[in-house]
């Protein structure tokens, strides 16, 4: 979008007073991500893992021509439902986040920003092959290689495209990451968040926004 | 088709007329004139859709050639007029006067081949590119695979394979 | 006592002598006139002393050795001292105020001005009628040289035709004088009279010559052209004098002569004068020129003055009381209203604003109008109030309507030019500075204003009741207007709280509910003035005026306290509501509507009291004529205070435009004036019924039409202020309907719920009014997120919100809950069902008040601003502490009320077992809905915050975007139109019908009144066809030509 | 033991019932919804895996004090309004907290909730949350018509605001039941269930496609959890509203059961059936043929 909305402006107050806005900063939160450690007590967090393994929200956002795989999960040939996968409309809801394809260095900056707006723990699987090392694409000027530079992924369907049923394989793989206690990308991510942010911001030039996302 | 041109020839300076197909003729003309060889073509000769504008880099002839394909939707014949530019400082005139639509194509041009159409609406304006800084991704001189290689961390023991041999030994590795 | 002689004769010595005295000395010339007129005005005033207090004899003076019939002879009485009087005072002051303006015409001019009062004095002192013509004469004479004092065009032309149409009037004169002299043989008036006149055969065309003479001299409509020409051109204080002095003569004469008429005579004068007094007003509407518009007062007045004259044989003893009231406070305002246009020099009212400039003629100003327009507590409210009595008395309900609709059109124009004074926007850079001598005549006509107003006050049996400390003390905050607010502020709140504290065990409990509102209410609203910096100039006055309006409603006990009472306090907050921003058009429009309704509750305590001893509130309770009349008439009075559907346009540019803690004052006290008048009336009248259809029944639709339509419209503003306006109207009409649903349980819903709308609407004013004050805008959608600036004004919005919405656990629910219970018990189902859905679309504006302006999105702009004032928050958190009581304990409120209830509806009572309410239908304990919802609450919210202790704490724009980021507050705001879809489905309700309804009716008005301003052209001959028309026609209608 | 604390004991008994048939009545219906698309559906005890799921989050934001205590607000006007609900008729322990009110409070409280979410909601700045309270709202006034209608007409009929007197006045025989004593208010409200339950057709405030899910959009973790809970308990409380005022009441947990559900399953099929209505349509909609049933049904309990 345009520039000059990040940029600082002057307002003046009722009182005809100027104040100073500098979008980024004031209108958004600018601390970074903590790393939550999972309950101590064994059997509450093995409860708890089997609660969010049979409960994946999953994120309706269709990054790339994958997202046309994922519909027919919801039909009665496979029916994602019996195993507690649904769609939810909202990042705040979901749990998982399925990167669906290639990802241009545009739109993967929508993909971090729903990711760490999503709460944790949150999970991203990844489809197709433009995703593990680029694809198709993987000499092409503006789509990234690699989202394991940029995510912390915890599952991916190769495939190009993987179908439904690779699909559903990699739900029941995420499922058992979950119930090992080992679904914790998340926090990973706010581990090593130096590096994912130092990758992201090599490739997204104009970084309009904060580092991160709440 | 060849008619019109023949009308015309007296008029422009039409060079390389070449009939394509039964309803699809290429010409070139010269780049001071082709804003109003279109404009007459559209005014008088009926052509009135503006299909498309793109670009080709002719790296070693240091041009860009700019094709306008146009259409008259009666006749249902098409002319895709070839205008040769300098690839430095490339410019070439707006014709947004004639097709709105004509501007979101020349934006695209600006942004991907670098070719100014001074006055067009929004030429400036970043079209698909968010925050581009190199030179234009698709002016021949740019490397795209060394870029993508330097920015995108290429995985490392990527192959590529021919696919029907690569299938083939898959498959059926006896044979 | 000085003999009255020497007024005529010093005044006749000193102009004589003025012509020995040198060119130069004009000063000299002058000191002397002033000094002649001051002796004459001491004189006059000693004899009305002497008649007033020792109670002397009428005191004749005979100019020769003989005896009348054969010689002229004066007479000096009471009625003759106090005219002579007014007009040597005139006189004076008049010279005063003109005196450089006649020093530089020249000392002839003194010596016109001398003629004319001495003039005007034989005028009315004699008994003789050849006297009477030539001193009529000189007077005329005089008054035209004065007129050309101004030597331009305009005013020379006007002198012509004053001279030519004054010329026709004395042929008249003198062909009725002398055929008088031919069939009485006398021309001593009371030798005259002694003669059976009715059977000189041919007199009656004397008489009727000399009569249309004296009419003529009025300036009836339509033969007045010459009349308005010269108001509008001669210098303002020639038209003064012409206004107060010629025309008070004029009227004397007509009361002199009046025995000679016989009484169809009479009453054809009654009528011209009535005629004249309707159209001049109505023509009056369109002038812009100050000192025409004036003229058209002028001679509106003179005319009521000659209706009430004409049907004195109907009025009786009180004719001359109706007469001196309205003439006094005519001849003071006039004068004053003409020397401060004088003054000003402005040729269009539009530009007078230039008034505020000097703040002494800005409040002298508004004492005439007031003074003029007949408003408490001048004389000429006495006069109207007896005046419509007496007609209602004798059943002329025709006259009271003229009279009533020419006052009314009278109000239009007068209240427009005052806010025009007091508000217009255009600025004129000059500084008006007022000559002492100009000032001096004002101030002293000013103060005989309220003295002539307490005067008659204490000569009227009823009204020598009325209470007059509470006005007195808000006047005297008039002079000291120099303290700063904070001491004002604290001398009000103390001298209502002693006032109530002194006085409220003398009220019943239904007084006590009704002046706990007005006085608690409105200490707590004053408390809300300490936010403010200053002097405040024009707020306390007019603030302690409306209080003390109130107080006298709740303490009245005759219908004239009554009314007295119901006028003061639609001046106070006439004024307080002209103090807003952009309030000139809305200020008028409710003055309008107020002066309106009090016209009818006139009409309607004039109907209630036929037949009737005395004018006790109590005789509504024992009518046996005209009741549903008199209901109807009070009702719909009542009811523009009220704003019920129909007379509610008023009040939403009214209410909002007003300063924050005027807003509350005038929305949730002011309005429950009318309910509190609904109620006596109720109380007094019962049921009602027009053929078989009960009036509660049709007030019960006019009450929920009203709260559908007043909370639908609340739902469709974008202006904070404005919203609450039509939410006030909305919940009033829900008020209206408890009442006339006639029941106990209806009459505990209204009542209570006036209480609890007090409470919340003044909390939700209060509090808007405070972000109001910070952010200085009133439109919702340029808020937003301010719940972080200003949490105390958010609570206090929540709180009221919630009351207001009926939302149990807090004491809203109570007015709900019984609502309900009373609509089943009296079975009006579908009545109650629209209110339940107007009661339901209260959450849409609710809703949509907190959160366009205290959640969603905060503005660049706000990001500083502070809570609002301390002193803003403070009636706001002390209301809140009544809400919450009154939310655990219900019986608090709801059982004094019903206990209160209980003589009047016996039947369908609470009983109440603690805090537990059970009806024929239903029970509700609050008490214990309180604790659960708060016992539930407490360990939901425990539950919460066990579960989200860490919750991380972000800013605005950390929500989801649908994987974008919004850029500014104002495009993310969703505020702005907020309810479109529901304005797509039912939006066609609330098409602005009523408002065009009354814009017609102006545009109407207006239009009439410039058709009728078009027969006069200035042409003198057209005048003059006038004129001989006009003549033609009496005389026609007289003789029974018609 | 103490009256009241065997009242509290018993009230929670009752919350614990009801949260636990309205999760699972949740899960049936879904799995009914499946079942009728051919599909397998969920399984029944899925509604509670979501709550704990949604308990179990380690991470949560706050926008502000409202956005923070919403989800109490709509959950203590769920309980709040089962409370004052008699639930078993002629079981005294059962009749919770109804001693506090009648039916008014019952029709006004369940608005405490509402309300007080809509506060939360607009102050998550969210657009789409303001757009979803404000249809709400909109749909709230039309619907509340016919059902303030309907309700009268049943006042009229038994004389009493007291739902106990008005579910005895039904005793004694399917006949005896509002629902055929009284069939045009019983259409007036049950239609005007449709919407109070918020399914389809009237389901547009929360519209996931458009708005993505209105008012809650912004909510998750502990607070959705908050919310999920009401989603049990609020519409059992409404059904069980509805069941006393048109079906008889129940004498026991499984009379209350079976009637309730079927009443639920009505919204059900006419949701499955209808397509989404805009807020203008069902505004009107609401404002035509129900509005003139409920006065039908007025009418015609006022005179005959």
């Amino acid at each position: 979008m345009s520039k000059e909305h990040t940029e600082k402006r002057i307002v003046y107050s009722p009182e005809g007073d100027p104040i100073e806005v500098n979008p980024l900063q004031d209108y958004f939160c600018e601390d970074l991500p903590e790393v939550h450690k999972a309950s101590s007590i064994a059997i509450l967090e093995n409860f708890r893992n089997w609660a969010r393994s049979r409960s994946l929200w999953v994120l309706g956002f269709g990054t790339g021509c994958g997202a046309i795989e994922m519909r027919p999960l919801m039909t009665p040939k496979f029916d994602a439902y019996r195993y507690g996968i649904q769609w939810r409309p909202t990042p705040r809801q979901a749990d998982v986040f399925v990167v669906s394809g290639y990802l241009s260095v545009k739109t993967l900056k929508r993909v971090i920003r729903t990711y760490e707006q999503m709460q944790g723990p949150k999970y991203v699987m990844a489809l197709g092959s433009c995703t593990i090392n680029g694809g198709m694409y993987w000499d092409s000027y503006n789509t990234i290689n690699r989202l394991d530079y940029y995510l912390p992924v915890d599952v991916y369907v190769a495939g190009c495209m993987p179908r439904p049923e690779a699909l559903l394989a990699g739900f029941d793989q995420l499922k058992k990451i979950i119930r090992e206690g080992r679904g914790e990308g998340y926090n990973k991510y706010a581990e090593e968040f130096a590096w994912y942010k130092a990758n992201q911001k090599k490739i997204i030039k104009d970084w309009d926004m904060p580092d991160y996302n709440w | 088709m060849k008619e019109i041109i023949d009308r015309l020839q007296e008029l422009y300076p039409i060079g390389d007329f070449k009939q394509q197909n039964k309803s699809l003729a290429l010409i070139t003309v010269d780049k001071d004139k082709a804003v109003d060889f279109i404009t007459r073509l559209k005014n008088e000769e009926g052509f009135l859709h503006l299909s498309i504008i793109t670009a080709v880099d002719w790296l070693e002839k240091n041009k860009f050639q700019l094709s306008y394909l146009i259409n008259n939707p009666t006749t249902k014949n098409s002319f895709v007029v070839r205008v040769m530019i300098d690839r430095e400082n490339a410019e070439m005139f707006s014709i947004h006067h004639l097709w709105e639509q004509a501007a979101t194509y020349q934006r695209e041009l600006k942004e991907m081949f670098g070719i100014d159409f001074p006055g067009s609406p929004g030429v400036d304006k970043p079209f698909i590119l968010e925050g581009w800084h190199e030179i234009p991704p698709y002016r021949r001189d740019f490397d795209t695979k060394n870029y993508s290689e330097e920015t995108y961390f290429p995985r490392e023991g990527r192959t590529k394979n021919v696919p029907a041999e690569y299938m083939k030994q898959k498959l059926y590795p006896d044979e | 006592m000085v003999d009255p002689i020497y007024i005529v004769a010093v005044l006749l010595g000193i102009s004589f002598s003025l012509g020995f005295i040198g060119k130069k000395s004009e000063n000299i010339a002058g000191i002397l006139s002033l000094l002649a007129l001051g002796f004459t005005t001491l004189v006059s005033a000693q004899w009305f002393y002497n008649f007033v207090t020792a109670d002397i004899e009428t005191y004749h003076i005979f100019t020769t050795a003989f005896k009348p019939p054969f010689s002229i002879n004066l007479m000096m009485g009471k009625e003759e001292a106090l005219f002579t009087m007014m007009i040597n005072a005139i006189g004076l002051f008049g010279g005063l105020y003109m005196f450089d303006r006649l020093k530089a015409a020249g000392k002839n001019s003194f010596i016109a001005l001398l003629m004319l009062i001495m003039g005007l004095n034989v005028v009315v002192m004699t008994r003789d009628l050849f006297n009477l013509f030539v001193f009529l004469e000189i007077s005329s004479i005089a008054v035209a040289g004065l007129i050309v004092l101004t030597q331009n065009t305009k005013s020379i032309s006007a002198g012509f035709k004053f001279m030519i149409a004054t010329g026709i009037i004395s042929g008249l004169l003198l062909l009725g004088i002398a055929f008088i002299y031919n069939y009485a043989g006398s021309l001593n008036i009371d030798h005259i009279l002694t003669q059976n006149l009715e059977a000189a055969k041919g007199l009656s065309i004397a008489i009727f010559f000399l009569m249309i003479a004296i009419v003529l001299e009025m300036k009836p409509f339509p033969a007045n052209g010459w009349g308005l020409d010269v108001y509008s051109s001669a210098e303002s204080g020639v038209s003064s004098l012409l206004s107060s002095a010629y025309a008070t003569a004029t009227v004397f004469v007509l009361m002199k002569l009046l025995p000679f008429a016989p009484e169809n005579l009479q009453f054809l004068i009654a009528a011209i004068g009535i005629i004249t007094f309707v159209f001049s007003n109505l023509m009056g509407m369109r002038q812009d020129n100050p000192n025409r518009m004036l003229g058209y007062s002028s001679i509106s007045q003179i005319g009521l003055l000659a209706a009430v004259i004409g049907i004195s044989s109907v009025i009786g003893e009180y004719t001359y009381f109706i007469v001196i009231s309205i003439l006094i406070s005519h001849f003071l305002a006039k004068s004053g209203l003409f020397w401060i246009a004088g003054i000003v020099k402005q040729e269009s009212i539009k530009n007078w604003s230039v008034l505020r400039s000097n703040k002494l003629l800005l409040v002298l100003f508004g004492v005439f109008i007031f003074a003029l327009t007949g408003l408490p507590p001048f004389p000429g409210f006495f006069g109207k109030w007896e005046l419509v009595m007496h007609l209602a008395e004798t059943k002329n309900f025709i006259w009271i309507f003229a009279v009533l609709i020419g006052s009314f059109f009278e109000v239009v124009y007068m209240f427009r030019w005052l806010g025009y004074a007091v508000k217009n926007d255009i600025i004129i850079e000059t500084k008006l500075k007022a000559k002492i001598h100009q000032i001096i005549p004002l101030l002293l006509f000013a103060a005989a204003a309220f003295g002539a107003g307490y005067y008659v006050s204490s000569e009227h049996p009823y009204a020598s009741l009325i209470n007059y400390l509470p006005l007195a003390v808000a006047l005297g905050f008039a002079f000291i207007e120099f303290l700063p607010v904070f001491i004002k502020n604290t001398l009000a709140i103390a001298a209502m709280a002693a006032y109530f504290y002194f006085n409220y065990e003398s009220y019943n409990e239904l007084q006590v509910i009704f002046a706990a509102i007005f006085i608690i209410g409105g200490i707590l609203t004053l408390i809300a003035g300490y936010a403010y910096k200053g002097k405040r100039q024009g707020f306390y006055p007019f603030a302690l005026m409306m209080f003390a309006g109130l107080i006298g409603l709740v303490e009245a006990t005759t219908t004239l306290e009554f009314f007295f009472a119901w006028e003061l306090m639609t001046i106070g907050s006439y004024f307080l509501i002209l103090r807003g921003k952009k309030s000139i058009k809305h200020a008028l429009s409710y003055i309008l509507f107020s002066i309106g309704g009090a016209y009818l509750i006139l009409a309607g305590f004039g109907l209630a009291a036929i037949g009737k001893p005395d004018i006790s509130i109590g005789i509504l309770s024992n009518i046996e004529l005209y009741a549903p009349w008199i209901f109807g008439l009070l009702a719909i009075g009542f009811m523009t205070k009220t704003a019920s559907i129909g007379l509610h346009i008023w009040l939403p540019g009214a209410h909002a435009e007003a300063e924050a803690d005027v807003s509350p004052m005038v929305s949730a006290i002011l309005l429950k004036a009318g309910v509190f008048g609904l109620i006596m009336l109720f109380l007094a009248m019962g049921e009602q019924f027009i053929g078989n259809i009960s009036f509660a029944y049709i007030l019960s639709w006019v009450g929920v039409i009203t709260a559908l339509m007043g909370n639908m419209m609340a739902a469709f503003q974008e202006d904070a202020k404005r919203l609450l306006a039509y939410s006030s109207i909305g919940a009033l009409g829900y008020v209206l309907f408890g009442l006339s649903l006639m029941s106990h349980l209806g009459w505990l819903t209204a009542i209570s719920f006036s209480v609890t709308h007090f409470m919340f609407k003044a909390l939700l004013f209060l509090a808007i009014g405070g972000v109001v004050w910070r952010l200085k805008t009133k439109d919702m959608y340029k808020m937003g997120g301010l719940i972080k600036k200003m949490p105390f004004s958010f609570i206090s919005v929540l709180i009221g919100i919630i009351v207001l919405a009926g939302v149990p656990p807090l004491t809203g629910f109570a007015g709900k809950w019984l609502f309900f219970q009373a609509v089943v018990e009296k079975q009006w189902f579908l009545q109650g069902a629209v209110l339940f859905f107007s009661g339901i679309i209260a959450f849409l504006y609710c809703f949509r008040l907190i959160h366009s302006i205290f959640l969603g999105q905060p503005k660049d702009e706000h990001r500083n601003v502070k809570e609002a004032p301390f002193w803003i928050l403070v009636p706001q958190y002390a209301i809140l502490m009544v809400i919450m009581l009154f939310s655990m304990l219900p019986n608090s409120l709801l059982k004094p009320i019903g206990d209160m209830l209980m003589p009047y509806f016996p039947d369908g009572a609470i009983t109440w077992d603690g805090q537990m309410a059970t009806t024929a239908l239903g029970y509700w304990n609050g008490k214990t809905v309180m604790f659960i919802v708060v016992g539930v609450f407490a360990i939901v919210f425990g539950w919460l915050v066990f579960m989200n202790r860490n919750a991380k704490k972000v800013k605005q724009f950390n929500i989801g975007y649908a994987a974008e980021r919004p850029f500014l507050p104002e495009t993310t705001h969703y505020a702005f139109n907020f309810f479109a879809p529901y304005k797509k489905a039912i939006g066609f309700l609330v098409a602005p019908g009523i408002t065009n309804f009354w814009h017609r009716v102006d545009e109407g008005a207006h239009s009439v009144s410039d058709k009728f301003t078009k027969i006069y052209n200035g042409n003198a001959q057209s005048y003059l066809i006038h004129i001989v028309a006009f003549i033609l026609v009496i005389y026609l209608i007289s003789f029974g030509g018609f | 033991m103490d009256p009241l604390i065997k009242q509290i004991l018993f009230a929670l008994l009752t919350i614990f019932i009801v949260l636990n048939y309205g999760l699972i009545v949740q899960g049936i219906v879904r799995k009914i919804g499946a079942r009728v698309g051919r599909r397998y559906g969920i399984p029944f005890y899925q509604p509670y895996i979501d709550i704990i799921k949604n308990y179990s989050k380690r991470t949560r934001i706050s926008h502000g004090i409202m956005y923070y205590i919403a989800p109490v607000f709509r959950l203590t006007g769920g309980i709040g309004l089962l409370l004052f609900i008699p639930v078993i008729f002629g079981n005294n322990m059962f009749q919770n907290f109804s001693f506090s009110g009648d039916l008014l409070l019952i029709l006004y409280f369940q608005f405490f909730g509402v309300l007080g979410m809509a506060l939360g909601a607009a102050e998550s700045g969210h657009p789409n949350s303001a757009i979803g309270v404000s249809r709400g709202l909109s749909q709230v006034t039309a619907y509340e018509l016919p059902l303030t209608l309907g309700v009268l007409s049943l006042a009229v009929q038994y004389n009493t605001l007291n739902v106990s007197e008005i579910v005895a006045a039904q005793q004694g025989g399917i006949l005896n039941w509002s629902f055929f004593t009284n069939p045009l208010a019983s259409i007036a409200l049950l239609l005007a269930f449709l919407a109070a339950m918020g399914r389809s057709p009237f389901d547009v405030v929360l519209a996931p496609q458009e708005i993505p899910i209105g008012p809650p959009t912004e909510f998750h973790s502990g607070f959705l959890g908050v919310l999920q809970l009401n989603r049990a308990i609020f519409p059992i409380a409404k059904l069980i509203l509805f069941m006393n005022l048109l079906f008889g009441g129940a004498t026991n947990w499984g009379e209350l059961i079976i009637k309730t559900f079927f009443i639920y399953m009505w919204s059900v099929f006419v949701g499955v059936a209808f397509p989404r209505f805009r807020v203008d349509q069902s505004v009107r909609w609401y404002l035509g043929v129900p509005l003139i049933i409920g006065v039908a049904a007025v009418v015609v309990s006022k005179f005959f």
